[in-house]
């Protein structure tokens, strides 16, 4: 299991355009805001905290190919499924590894952006606070899409049709101050229900 | 009659509503039916080859 | 409880099809008559309200078939007859066509009744996503090649979509009375009328009839769609 | 002394029977070629030796212990599939990197590449290698130590003369080393091997 985040990790940097691509990503997304509803402050402050929950599905809805599909293709993913032969080990490292790579620079970055968008501690914390309990939950979301759908390849599009409407509740609540109980709620039922789907899928495609 | 076709005003919405209904039904019940016609066109040259 | 699809139940299904033809379009004729001659206009909406004869039959038969679709997908993981997935297989594009209709239908009544087209409520909120989670799991048997497979995913996915869809009514709903708490009241169903009762009936029954004839239609086509993968492989 | 064998074992696919009724028995020191025809389930013989599949009739046995119950066997055997593993990308020398982590081994690719011929191209992409380069690469997964089976799925596959040549080296080289080997093969060897079945 420590291997497998070793190598995920390793493999990240190495090809590191990845998640400055994210991190890029993210950014541009969230600065498309003032530019389409102009640069009112109260309005700005008010987009901010629901955009940054679209910005943060669409990047990772981005990297959705990248948790199995590219280690299925190239075959990588037959002796990471030999290596660890309890398959649910293999899913958490793989959820850790990718929400460490591909979340965590985008919740190091919104303070900046916050702040940029003239929001204040109090509600920069808040925000925070949601993005990181519901990033957690889409990312669990995401795995188990990719397990399900290794065998359609390039169709970057149904998965994003596949996940919006697994992410919806997530939106919903998130751009809400108060209501990361709700949030972890949602998390905790899409983590046990990723992991089943998950193992569900690898091991019909490891067939 | 005209009274009918008008209906208290509302005409355009209950007869677009209407037509958009059936008009889809019946396409969605003719392609299916076309499909299973070509589909088992295509079976019985198969099985034709397997024999 | 295994059921084998046996030829002479496909015959039987075959020469049914006609008579099932025949009663869809009687109970629609029917129906239109009660609906549009037999029936008053409502006191408040005027006959706007013969709409809801074509609508709410539809957002019905589009719900009851995903449940179906859902429930058949759960009992072939359980019990493993192929019969099941042939079922949701074959039930799936109608209540496609059933969801999309209730959309349609729904946002054209929404116009002279709200004055919008659309109104972000739970209802309509959840039936757009029923829409997607029938398109997606059309879409994601045919991109999948290996077909067997694709049956096995997407019935997953079926699945996990059932779960979802409460899930999202629940939190539109608490997001509604958070950001407009008006507009709600506006949308609770109408006390129904007795006289109106008729047309509705006899255009659920049609709806039903028009489900059943396209649901065993396809169910052959299915059937065969699925002799052709196998001898072709 | 390890010992594989089947005993009727049959896997069915939806309707299609792929295998049926396979049944060898192979002892340390000694190589198994699997021979057939395009499609006639050699992979998926493979797949359910090294516990891919789980769902057939039938018996596969290690040691007398049924490989699905046997939690040991999956860290026994190195699989070397007809996919190459490597991050097209990627260099060379990161793709051995990645291995040599997932593998639990570090190994001296340096020495071991020289021996084969392959150092110079250490630092290129995987992507602009040809075919047989790659499975040369790829093949080099088979000096990571501690394994008592190989399972090679078509590993002549564009590979030349010499190679070729090494590679058997390699295999009798792990067969005189107790090891246990199964390849897949669907065209005449140089070589004949310990044992053949047809399927």
């Amino acid at each position: 299991m420590s291997n497998l985040i070793k190598r995920d990790l390793l493999l990240s940097f190495y090809s590191s355009a990845n998640f400055f691509f994210t991190v890029s990503f993210f950014i541009l997304v969230l600065i498309l805001i003032p530019f389409a509803f102009g640069t009112q402050t109260d309005q700005l402050k008010n987009l901010f905290k629901g955009v940054v929950w679209i910005a943060l599905a669409l990047s990772i809805i981005i990297t959705v190919d990248r948790i199995f599909n590219a280690d299925y293709e190239d075959g990588n993913l037959d002796i990471i499924m030999q290596k660890n032969k309890t398959i649910e080990y293999l899913i958490i490292s793989k959820y850790i590894t990718h929400w460490f790579i591909y979340c965590l620079p985008l919740l190091v970055i919104l303070p900046i952006l916050s702040f940029l968008f003239y929001l204040d501690y109090s509600e920069t914390i808040q925000i925070f606070i949601n993005l990181f309990i519901g990033s957690f939950g889409m990312v669990f979301i995401a795995n188990f899409v990719s397990a399900l759908t290794l065998g359609a390849r390039r169709t970057i599009f149904l998965k994003a049709i596949i996940m919006i409407p697994l992410f919806v509740p997530f939106i919903i609540f998130g751009s809400d101050a108060g209501s990361w109980p709700i949030l972890l709620a949602l998390s905790m039922l899409s983590f046990v229900i990723s992991i089943y789907v998950t193992a569900y899928g690898l091991r019909l495609y490891g067939e | 009659m005209n009274e009918f076709l008008d209906m208290g005003g509302y005409a355009i919405f209950i007869w677009s509503s209407y037509g958009i209904f059936f008009f889809s039904l019946i396409i969605f019940f003719l392609i299916n039916i076309s499909n299973l016609r070509k589909y088992e066109k295509i079976f019985s040259k198969t099985k034709n080859k397997i024999e | 409880m295994y059921i084998k699809i046996k030829n002479n139940h496909i015959e039987f299904i075959k020469s049914a099809n006609p008579y099932l033809i025949f009663a869809t379009i009687f109970a629609f004729v029917i129906g239109l008559y009660y609906s549009l001659f037999q029936s008053p206009p409502d006191y408040i909406q005027g006959d706007s309200m013969r709409i809801m004869y074509i609508h709410v039959p539809s957002a019905w038969f589009a719900l009851m078939t995903y449940s179906i679709l859902a429930g058949s997908c759960v009992l072939w993981f359980i019990t493993r007859n192929p019969l099941f997935n042939v079922v949701a297989r074959s039930i799936a594009q109608v209540g496609m066509v059933f969801t999309l209709m209730s959309l349609i239908t729904g946002s054209i009544w929404g116009k002279p009744t709200w004055g919008v087209w659309w109104v972000w409520d739970a209802r309509l909120t959840s039936m757009l996503i029923l829409f997607f989670l029938y398109i997606a799991y059309i879409f994601l048997w045919q991109a999948i090649s290996n077909k067997e497979l694709a049956s096995k995913i997407s019935a997953a996915l079926a699945i996990i979509g059932f779960i979802n869809i409460p899930i999202i009514k629940f939190s539109v709903d608490w997001w509604n009375t958070l950001h407009q708490p008006a507009s709600i009241s506006k949308l609770s169903a109408p006390s129904i009328d007795e006289s109106m009762l008729i047309p509705l009936f006899i255009m659920t029954a049609a709806c039903f009839l028009f489900l059943v004839t396209v649901s065993l239609i396809r169910f052959r086509l299915v059937l065969i769609e699925n002799k052709i993968l196998r001898t072709s492989n | 002394m390890n010992e594989l064998k089947t005993e009727n074992l049959s896997c069915k696919r939806g309707e299609n029977d792929v295998l049926n009724n396979i049944n060898f028995s192979i002892k340390s020191g000694e190589t198994l070629v699997v021979k057939g025809r395009n499609g006639s389930g050699k992979t998926t013989l493979l797949r359910i030796l090294s516990n891919f599949i789980t769902s057939y009739d039938g018996k596969a046995l290690f040691n007398d212990i049924s490989i699905r119950e046997d939690n040991l066997y999956n860290s026994k055997f190195n699989l070397i599939g007809q996919k190459n593993s490597l991050k097209e990308n990627l260099s060379i020398k990161k793709n051995l990197e990645l291995w040599d982590i997932l593998f639990n081994e570090v190994l001296d690719h340096e020495k071991l590449l020289e021996h084969n011929n392959l150092y110079h191209f250490i630092n290129r992409d995987a992507g602009s290698l040809s075919d047989g380069q790659k499975k040369c690469i790829s093949l080099h997964r088979l000096n990571y130590k501690k394994y008592d089976l190989w399972f090679l799925d078509e590993p002549f596959v564009y590979l030349d003369e010499v190679n070729t040549h090494s590679l058997i080296e390699k295999i009798n080289q792990f067969n005189e080393n107790m090891g246990i080997v199964i390849l897949t093969s669907n065209i005449s060897l140089p070589k004949n091997f310990h044992k053949e079945i047809n399927i």
